[in-house]
């Protein structure tokens, strides 16, 4: 049969012989050499893995599912066992996993003889549940890992890990038993123990026996999983716990119930959906009540737990709905994903050694742990590139298909709410120095190869995920570009600031024009605008001498990922990019000054806006059965739900009105240059988005008018309120955030117009506010640079310092405004005249009280920075640096040329449009004609300079005979007093009261109210949903027992 | 009434008795040795629904010797996989039980109680 | 009170979930499937007599190696749980009430009765225990049945004389080579025979006879010694921890 | 081309010179008549019409000038450039090719537009002052102006509806043909609405608070003097005079000819003097507030009349 020892040892029966053999070996080892029984610890563990890892290579290169049978006799009359894919793929994952965590744990367990065979044991028991096909074997590879991990949990032996285990014990032996009684049952109505074949024979479980045992069992293995609200044993151990093997209990352990059960899921074809709607809920309940968690390990433990219910879920969906064939992507990738994720930080959590996340801080001086803890928990999130992101890409697909929107929705609100509790415990330890706490603390210690095994779990992350990418649709390399980028910017991360700057420009364009230069249409105008813009912002950055570690390498990534996005063919090649781009700008708001927090709300609103276009693309391929982005005009019905999802999308993104409350904050607090590239060619990825959508949808599947008026509203509102808000901020880049909030607004209603002039003012003004949002940021880099403040009223006089920068920031709100005859204006011409021709009068006219009101904030930038008074102290400000003007000088070139010959952008704007829209463009000669009225830009150029020439010469001429004396600063008429100091003097402070006062009202913060309350809601909610953990074991067992008589009751048990 | 009640039905009774009993001792003692008693109460009377189970009408013990025959095998024994199964069990309950044991021992030593509500410190 | 009042209406839903099984139980009239086939085919498979053995130690041997494995890592678990702390500075008061607590006489020394009763008896329970596992697969008992006996022998001897020693060495030694043993006769099974843990490596022999049903016999000596040095030791252990438990 | 060659360019701006010189003539004049009638109403003699002239050659032909900087210079420039060109934007006669200036340029928006242009200008011009009362004048002026820029937003909304066009010269041509054809008589809603948004934008009284003649010297242009403040009178006169056009021309049926210009424009202006003799004045925020409530409410009613009454 088996020729050779090492086939024989290769084989996967192997792998119980070697694990007890070694078992039951280490004491004599132990007793002749400690170190010899490590050693045989750890290749006994390596060879569980090799030889898992070798079979498994056999079966993927189509080698058949390895059956192994024992004593010689033919099941179902013996004992067998299966090796298939699935197996295989989970023992691998699993025994690696248990190799580095037993790496990880060494220290701990090397002092103790009986917790290396425990340690070796219970990993053979995971691995004999998944391979077992005999029920009661089944229960007996549950008990050798239950008592496995009792004794392990209790291997510190404190009072708190004691109470906990014991907790432990109480419930999960309650489920064996449970398991047992219905395993006799079953037997009882079958007459076997072959799983195979009690499949085969399930029509004879039946009547009250067959429900009642059926329910055992399956109790027994979701009490296992540590189903909601019957889980708080589980957590106990989680927290308390060696952190080693609180991980093996959560990615192992679990991971081998769940397989228990995915085998036993042909006999609970009746209660699939009670295990959908436990396991939803559990996914859904820990992670709100995870948002109160403050200590470490529990938290990990509620995203343990919830990630176990999104896998139960994602596992009995896959198989209500007949798709198991998905199931490698969806519940792979997720499983891999959890594994290795939950594992590493369970094992950071283990060298951190710290209890509360607010003591976490300490990890903010390790950079490299901060690197791999954040990688891990944007895995947990489903963040590209892991592989989670695609397991849940194609869980949502599939739950679309079926038109399980309601799970569409559980799963991506428990995502969002993870992301938050995750990524706040995140905040907390990269922003280090916090006040409470760590004062008492002394700063960790680490040695150096302690974070090896983390670090090779994430290692693994990157890879398995990349390469799951090779298993889906998609372009690889093109989308792999943008990290390959960020990855080689972090090769280089030594150099000096500048250096790295260039190098980063140098890969971006390489990337950046390689993967767009061969687009068409709309993608190839937004190509200009993000690479080409993105890169010539960036310049800016020169301007920055520091080091800036870590900021180039995520710029890299931002910038070719923004590339990628617009390379997009399919739907999920969209949303790949889209996330990269959503995570490395979070990223770079977080390393801004203040950035921590602005940014953790950043991505929240970013990551709510991801799902709402997931959800969308979802049921546009449940519609089309395509995920092309080309085919979204095809959803049919569904196309205005479809068009209503992803819009909602892109105005989260753009800081559409109510949904604004991240952007001012995030747009303040990041670094002064990035916030240049964040409004200018970040913010453009959501009108792509938005235009793009229009175009499939709006025009081509006809959604009719009422989604988009709805989305003219939100961008008028948007419009309205940026600039009322703007008119009240004394932050300058907060007035400027406010103000490009405002301005996309303008852009929203332009698409949804739904008309070739609306679109044409759309992209107009994108192009339009490209140039002066970046000119704007760049010159506030400037004055920030050169005055060290953000606030308006201390600073004041500058354009005596910075003419340049005045007269730059002058034409850009000039141009901003749509005061002829700079460019803006024809973007509001054109705006109002697609408004009237649609009959949106009340819009148009809330354009133009905006517009109005847009001039308010635009004065008070000018005035109170560069007019006014000039601060004693900012005296001997100096201009700011040239680097920093250059791409500003070529922005007002850009507006300059569009002013006067703006057919020069119109034209190729048309010919973009002209495939969705036939032009309604009317030129004659060098004027616009529109239905109500005509533009002539050069004429109206020319009439401007003329007007303004004349005077101007007229008063040249007039000041030669004139005695101009140029007087100092205080020379003012002031009620004949000279004051004293410019801060008496500068009216900047509160600069709008009145108007605050008339209708300020309208301003209040309701928005951050509304938010506010909202998260404060959830927290109380999230509390109350804690009033099961009792902390009291006894309690704990109740529970499971009412679980059971609940699952009874539901699943039939009164009609009986 | 008697003789109209199976053996193993009293048997399988017993047994499911057992198993609330040991349920009722779980869930209200709060001393952790009588919970574990509970726990083996539950445990021996799973063992006793198992063995009643593989009760056959009239059947003896699966041991096929001169007292019966490999012939009249199949009418006359009992089926031996409850009995194997049950052996098992008993080993695993003995297992549990002992580990559960000597975590009160420790809890004891640790916190010098033995009441369950006592250790909830862990719960939220 | 309000969970009191949970926990019965708990417990009464329990019971008439049981009631359900119970009333909806009729008792077999025939064997089941497996039961059949073993009753049928057994005999002549395994030659073993006792088909509870043959299920046991042959048919369901993984479900045994298991059992063993339970056995022994529960064995290791309340050594592991139970370990003796090195004696370190801030110990020493435990150890000064443990010196306490024993001059108090809660390690009463055993009556004289159970002392001789035990010199007496203990010889014959190991040899019964030996008895009991030879010929698992002949009568009814088999290795853990024996195991146990033999360990019921140590709990006699601890309780007649708790200062007594039993050799960790041997016991650490017995249990991981029979152990062991076990497993390499299982993959002689796959070598020599049918499969893993088959038992026909050896002949089997005359029907009926000590030694017959191939390796059955020496399996259920390898895991008689295992389980009775295992439980032994467990009993040990429990013995060795100096924290009697209070009475409460 | 609709400006065929250079000569007719040339043409134009020869006119256009033309009218600027009559209009700025003409706005100076009706200030000096308003000064008079207010003289008159408190029982005073009043200014002789001379007077602003000789006010701006007074200041225009000053020796000595202080100057606070580049901006500041360049900011009763801006103000004069914004004068002229809103000017130069709107169609003056109805049916006179010589005095439709450069309204072929852009349309009612391009001239709505425009209007700001000389205030940013002249608000940057003052800021540079460095003077407090200058940014205050210029802080109340712009809030002021978004406030009064809603009932016009909307009457102006109203009447391209009722139009169906943005050029001003269609306007009017629409309104040909008697007093009945006015859009005062076609819509009087959204001229009502307008009317009350001109009293905003003339910055008399009740809404003057802005300029504030009195308490601030005189509001936004206080640290301007000489020839600075000669531009600024000039706009003054010319601005209000332009504004007045506009809502002839809007509202009031255009004229067809300069005297008819003069009559209907003096008309529309006494409207503010009227109500700015009448009554006190509001505080910024009330005058905010009041634009708002009232005025908007009409300028609502007017589309709403516009599309049910006259669709």
């Amino acid at each position: 049969m088996m020729n050779s020892l090492l086939d024989m040892l290769l084989h996967p029966l192997g792998i119980y012989v070697i694990a007890l053999g070694a078992g039951f070996l280490i004491p004599l080892f132990d007793r002749a050499h400690r170190g010899s029984a490590v050693l045989l610890f750890i290749a006994a563990l390596a060879a569980l893995a090799t030889i898992a890892g070798v079979n498994l290579l056999a079966i993927i290169k189509g080698a058949p599912p390895i059956f192994i049978e024992t004593a010689g006799i033919s099941p179902p009359f013996s004992i067998n066992m299966r090796f298939g894919l699935f197996e295989g793929g989970v023992v691998f994952a699993l025994n690696s996993v248990a190799f580095l965590a037993a790496l990880h744990l060494l220290g701990s367990l090397r002092k103790h003889a009986s917790a290396l065979l425990l340690y070796l044991i219970m990993v053979m028991g995971i691995n004999g549940m998944i391979m077992t096909r005999d029920l009661f074997n089944l229960f007996i590879f549950i008990e050798i890992t239950s008592l496995a991990t009792y004794a392990l949990i209790g291997m510190e032996r404190t009072g708190s890990v004691l109470a906990a285990g014991f907790k432990y014990i109480i419930a999960t032996s309650i489920a064996s038993a449970f398991f047992l009684l219905g395993t006799v049952f079953i037997y009882y109505q079958t007459g076997t123990l072959n799983i195979d074949d009690i499949i085969v024979h399930s029509d004879l479980i039946q009547g009250p026996i067959g429900l009642i045992a059926s329910l055992f069992l399956l109790t027994s293995l979701l009490i296992e999983l540590k189903p909601y609200p019957a889980n708080g044993w589980g957590l106990d151990v989680y927290e308390t716990a060696p952190s080693g093997i609180a991980s093996l209990i959560s990615v192992g352990v679990s991971s081998g119930v769940l397989f228990a059960l995915y085998k036993l899921l042909p006999l609970m074809g009746d209660f699939l959906p009670s295990i959908a709607l436990i396991s939803g809920v559990t996914f859904l309940a820990s992670n709100i009540i995870g948002l109160k968690q403050g200590n470490a390990r529990r938290l990990l433990g509620y995203s343990s737990i919830g990630q176990m219910g999104l896998l139960t879920m994602a596992l009995v969906m896959l198989q209500q709905l007949d798709a198991m064939d998905m199931a490698i992507i969806v519940v792979g990738g997720l499983f891999i994903n959890h594994l290795l994720a939950k594992a590493g930080l369970f094992w950071l959590a283990g060298i951190v050694n710290r209890e509360q996340i607010n003591d976490w801080s300490a990890l903010s001086q390790h950079p490299w742990l901060l690197f791999l803890f954040g990688s891990m928990i944007a895995a947990l999130i489903g963040l590209p590139p892991f592989p989670g992101f695609w397991g849940k890409w194609e869980l949502i697909m599939q739950l679309a298909t079926a038109d399980y929107y309601g799970w569409i929705l559980l799963v991506l609100a428990g995502s969002l709410l993870e992301a938050a509790y995750l990524f706040r415990w995140f905040t907390r330890a990269w922003q280090g120095d916090i006040t409470t706490g760590t004062a008492g603390l002394p700063a960790l210690r680490i040695r150096f190869w302690q974070p090896a095994t983390v670090g090779i779990a994430v290692f693994l992350l990157y890879v398995m995920g990349s390469g799951m990418a090779t298993l889906m649709d998609v372009t690889v390399p093109a989308f792999l570009l943008p990290l390959a980028a960020g990855l080689a910017m972090l090769l280089v991360d030594g150099l000096p600031g500048r250096l790295k700057n260039i190098v980063m420009l140098l890969i971006v364009g390489f990337f950046g024009i390689g993967l767009t230069h061969n687009l068409t249409g709309i993608n190839l105008l937004f190509s200009y605008l993000l690479v080409g813009g993105g890169l010539l912002i960036s310049i800016g950055a020169l301007y920055r001498k520091d080091n800036r570690r870590g900021f180039y390498p995520l710029l890299a990534v931002l910038l070719v990922s923004l590339a990628a996005l617009l390379r997009a063919r399919t739907s999920l090649e969209f949303f790949f990019s889209w996330e990269l781009m959503t995570l490395s700008s979070y990223l770079l708001i977080a390393v801004g000054r203040n950035g921590l927090k602005p940014a953790l709300s950043y991505l929240l609103f970013s990551l709510g806006a991801a799902y709402f276009i997931f959800a969308g693309f979802a049921v546009a391929f449940a519609a089309t059965g395509s995920l092309l982005l080309a085919d979204l005009g095809d959803a049919g019905e569904q196309a205005g739900l479809v068009f209503g999802l992803l819009a909602a999308g892109f105005v989260i993104k753009l800081g559409g009105f109510g949904l604004h409350i991240w952007l001012p904050g995030s747009y303040a607090e990041a670094d002064d240059d990035f916030t240049a590239i964040l409004s200018s060619v970040v913010s453009k990825a959501g009108i792509f988005g938005l235009v793009t959508i229009a175009a499939y949808l709006g025009v081509q599947a006809d959604i009719g008018l009422d989604p988009a008026y709805v989305l003219g509203w939100i961008g008028i509102l948007t419009a309205t309120f940026g600039a009322l808000m703007a008119v009240f901020q004394e932050d300058i880049k907060r007035l400027v955030a406010y103000s490009s909030m405002g301005q996309l607004g303008y852009i929203v209603t332009g698409v949804a117009l739904m008309s070739h002039l609306g679109w044409i003012s759309a992209l107009y003004t994108t192009v339009n506010h490209f140039l002066f949002k970046g000119i704007l940021f760049l010159a506030v880099a400037g004055i920030i640079l050169r005055t060290n403040e953000r606030l308006m009223y201390k600073m004041g006089g500058l354009i005596k310092n910075m003419p340049v920068t005045f007269t730059f920031t002058m034409i850009a709100i000039i141009a901003m405004s749509g005061v002829p005859p700079l460019s803006g204006y024809g973007g509001k011409w054109m705006l109002f005249n697609a408004l009237m021709d649609k009959g949106w009068y009340w819009i148009a006219a809330l354009a133009f009280f905006s517009s109005a009101v847009a001039f308010l904030y635009m004065f008070r930038l000018l005035q109170t920075v560069f007019l006014g008074q000039r601060k004693l102290e900012h005296a001997k400000l100096r201009e700011a640096p040239a680097i920093l003007l250059a791409p500003q000088v070529i922005l007002i070139a850009a507006i300059m040329v569009i002013s006067a010959y703006p057919k020069l952008l119109l034209d190729p704007l048309s010919a973009t449009i002209d495939p969705w829209i036939a032009s309604t463009l009317v030129w004659e000669g060098t004027s616009l004609v529109s239905h109500y009225g005509n533009w002539n830009a050069p004429m109206i150029m020319a009439i401007v300079g003329g007007v303004w020439m004349i005077p101007l010469i007229i008063l040249l001429l007039v000041s030669l005979t004139l005695k101009i004396q140029k007087v100092e600063q205080f020379n003012i008429v002031f009620a004949a007093e000279r004051p004293r100091r410019p801060e008496e003097t500068h009216f900047a402070y509160n600069f709008f009261a009145h108007y605050d006062r008339a209708i300020g009202f309208l301003v209040r913060p309701r928005a951050t109210a509304f938010w506010n309350a909202t998260v404060e809601w959830t927290h109380t909610f999230g509390s109350s949903l804690r009033i099961f953990y009792t902390g009291n074991g006894q309690t704990y067992a109740l529970f499971i027992i009412m679980y059971f008589i609940g699952m009874f009751l539901v699943n039939g048990g009164l009609e009986l | 009434m008697i003789p109209d009640i199976p053996i193993s039905l009293i048997a399988l009774c017993c047994g499911l008795a057992l198993i609330l009993i040991g349920l009722w001792g779980m869930l209200t003692q709060r001393n952790m040795i009588r919970i574990i008693i509970g726990f083996s109460l539950i445990d021996t009377g799973i063992h006793m629904v198992m063995v009643s189970i593989g009760y056959v009408t009239g059947g003896t013990a699966p041991i096929i010797n001169d007292s019966v025959p490999l012939a009249e095998a199949v009418k006359r024994i009992v089926d031996p996989v409850p009995s194997a199964l049950v052996l098992t069990a008993i080993v695993i309950g003995l297992g549990v039980t002992s580990v559960m044991l000597s975590f009160a021992v420790r809890i004891y030593k640790a916190r010098k109680t033995l009441m369950i509500d006592e250790l909830t410190e862990s719960k939220l | 009170m309000i969970k009191r009042i949970i926990i019965f209406i708990m417990l009464g839903l329990m019971a008439m979930i049981f009631f359900n099984l119970a009333s909806n139980y009729v008792e077999n009239e025939s064997l089941l499937k497996l039961g059949r086939y073993y009753a049928e085919k057994g005999p002549q498979e395994l030659g073993a007599p006792n088909l509870v053995t043959a299920v046991v130690v042959t048919y369901r041997g993984l479900d045994t190696l298991g059992e063993v494995t339970v056995l022994f890592i529960s064995a290791a678990g309340v050594g592991l749980l139970l370990r003796r702390t090195r004696r370190k500075q801030n110990d020493e008061d435990l150890e000064k009430a443990d010196r306490r607590e024993e001059r108090a006489g809660v390690h009463k020394p055993a009556s004289e009765i159970v002392e001789t009763a035990t010199q007496l008896l203990l010889p014959m329970v190991i040899l019964f225990g030996i008895y009991v596992f030879i010929n698992g697969h002949l009568s009814p008992g088999g290795g853990f049945q024996g195991g146990a006996i033999i360990a019921s022998g140590t709990m006699f001897l601890l309780l007649a004389l708790p200062e007594s020693h039993i050799s960790r060495i041997l016991i650490a030694v017995t249990e991981s080579l029979s152990g062991f043993s076990y497993v390499v006769i299982g993959v002689l099974g796959v070598i020599l025979a049918g499969g893993f843990l088959d038992n026909r490596i050896l002949g089997l022999g005359e029907y009926g006879d000590l030694f017959s049903a191939g390796a059955i016999p020496l399996i259920y000596c390898f895991i008689g010694l295992k389980v009775g040095f295992e439980l032994s030791a467990v009993l040990d252990r429990f013995r060795k921890d100096d924290t009697g438990p209070e009475k409460t | 081309m609709i400006y065929a060659s250079m000569s007719e360019w040339f043409g134009r701006v020869g006119y256009f010179g033309l009218t600027l010189l009559i209009v700025t003539v003409y706005g100076l004049l009706v200030g000096a008549l308003i000064e008079r009638i207010i003289a008159k109403v408190q029982g005073r003699v009043g200014i002789p019409y001379s007077q602003p002239f000789i006010n701006i050659a007074k200041t225009f032909f000053k020796r000595t000038a202080v100057s606070h900087g580049i901006m500041f210079y360049l900011g009763p420039v801006f103000r004069i450039a914004g004068g002229i060109g809103t000017l130069a934007f709107i169609p003056v006669i109805y049916g006179s090719e010589m005095f439709s200036n450069f309204s072929m340029a852009g349309d009612l928006f391009l001239v709505i537009y425009f209007m700001f242009f000389g205030q940013l200008g002249m608000a940057l011009g003052a800021g540079e002052s460095g003077h407090p009362y200058s940014a205050i004048g210029i802080a109340r002026g712009l809030s002021q102006m978004t406030a009064y820029e809603v009932p016009f937003a909307l009457a102006v909304i109203s009447i391209v509806i009722q139009y169906d066009t943005l050029s001003i010269t269609e306007i009017v041509a629409a309104q040909q043909g008697g007093w009945q054809n006015w859009t005062v008589i076609t819509n009087w809603v959204a001229t009502l609405a307008a009317m009350l948004a001109f009293l905003g934008m003339t910055g008399y009284s009740p809404f003057d608070i802005f300029l504030a003649p009195q308490e601030i010297p005189i509001g936004p242009p206080t640290e301007f003097h000489s020839a600075y403040l000669s531009f600024l009178q000039i706009n003054r006169a010319l601005f209000g005079a332009t504004k007045l056009v506009l809502f002839m021309n809007l509202f009031f049926g255009g004229a067809t000819g300069w005297v008819e210009l003069m009559i209907k424009t003096l008309l529309i202006y006494m409207v503010a003097i009227v109500v700015g003799v009448a009554f006190p004045r509001f505080r910024v925020d009330q005058g905010i507030r009041f634009f708002f409530k009232i005025p908007t409410l009409i300028g609502i009613m007017s589309i709403v009349y516009v599309q049910m009454v006259l669709a």
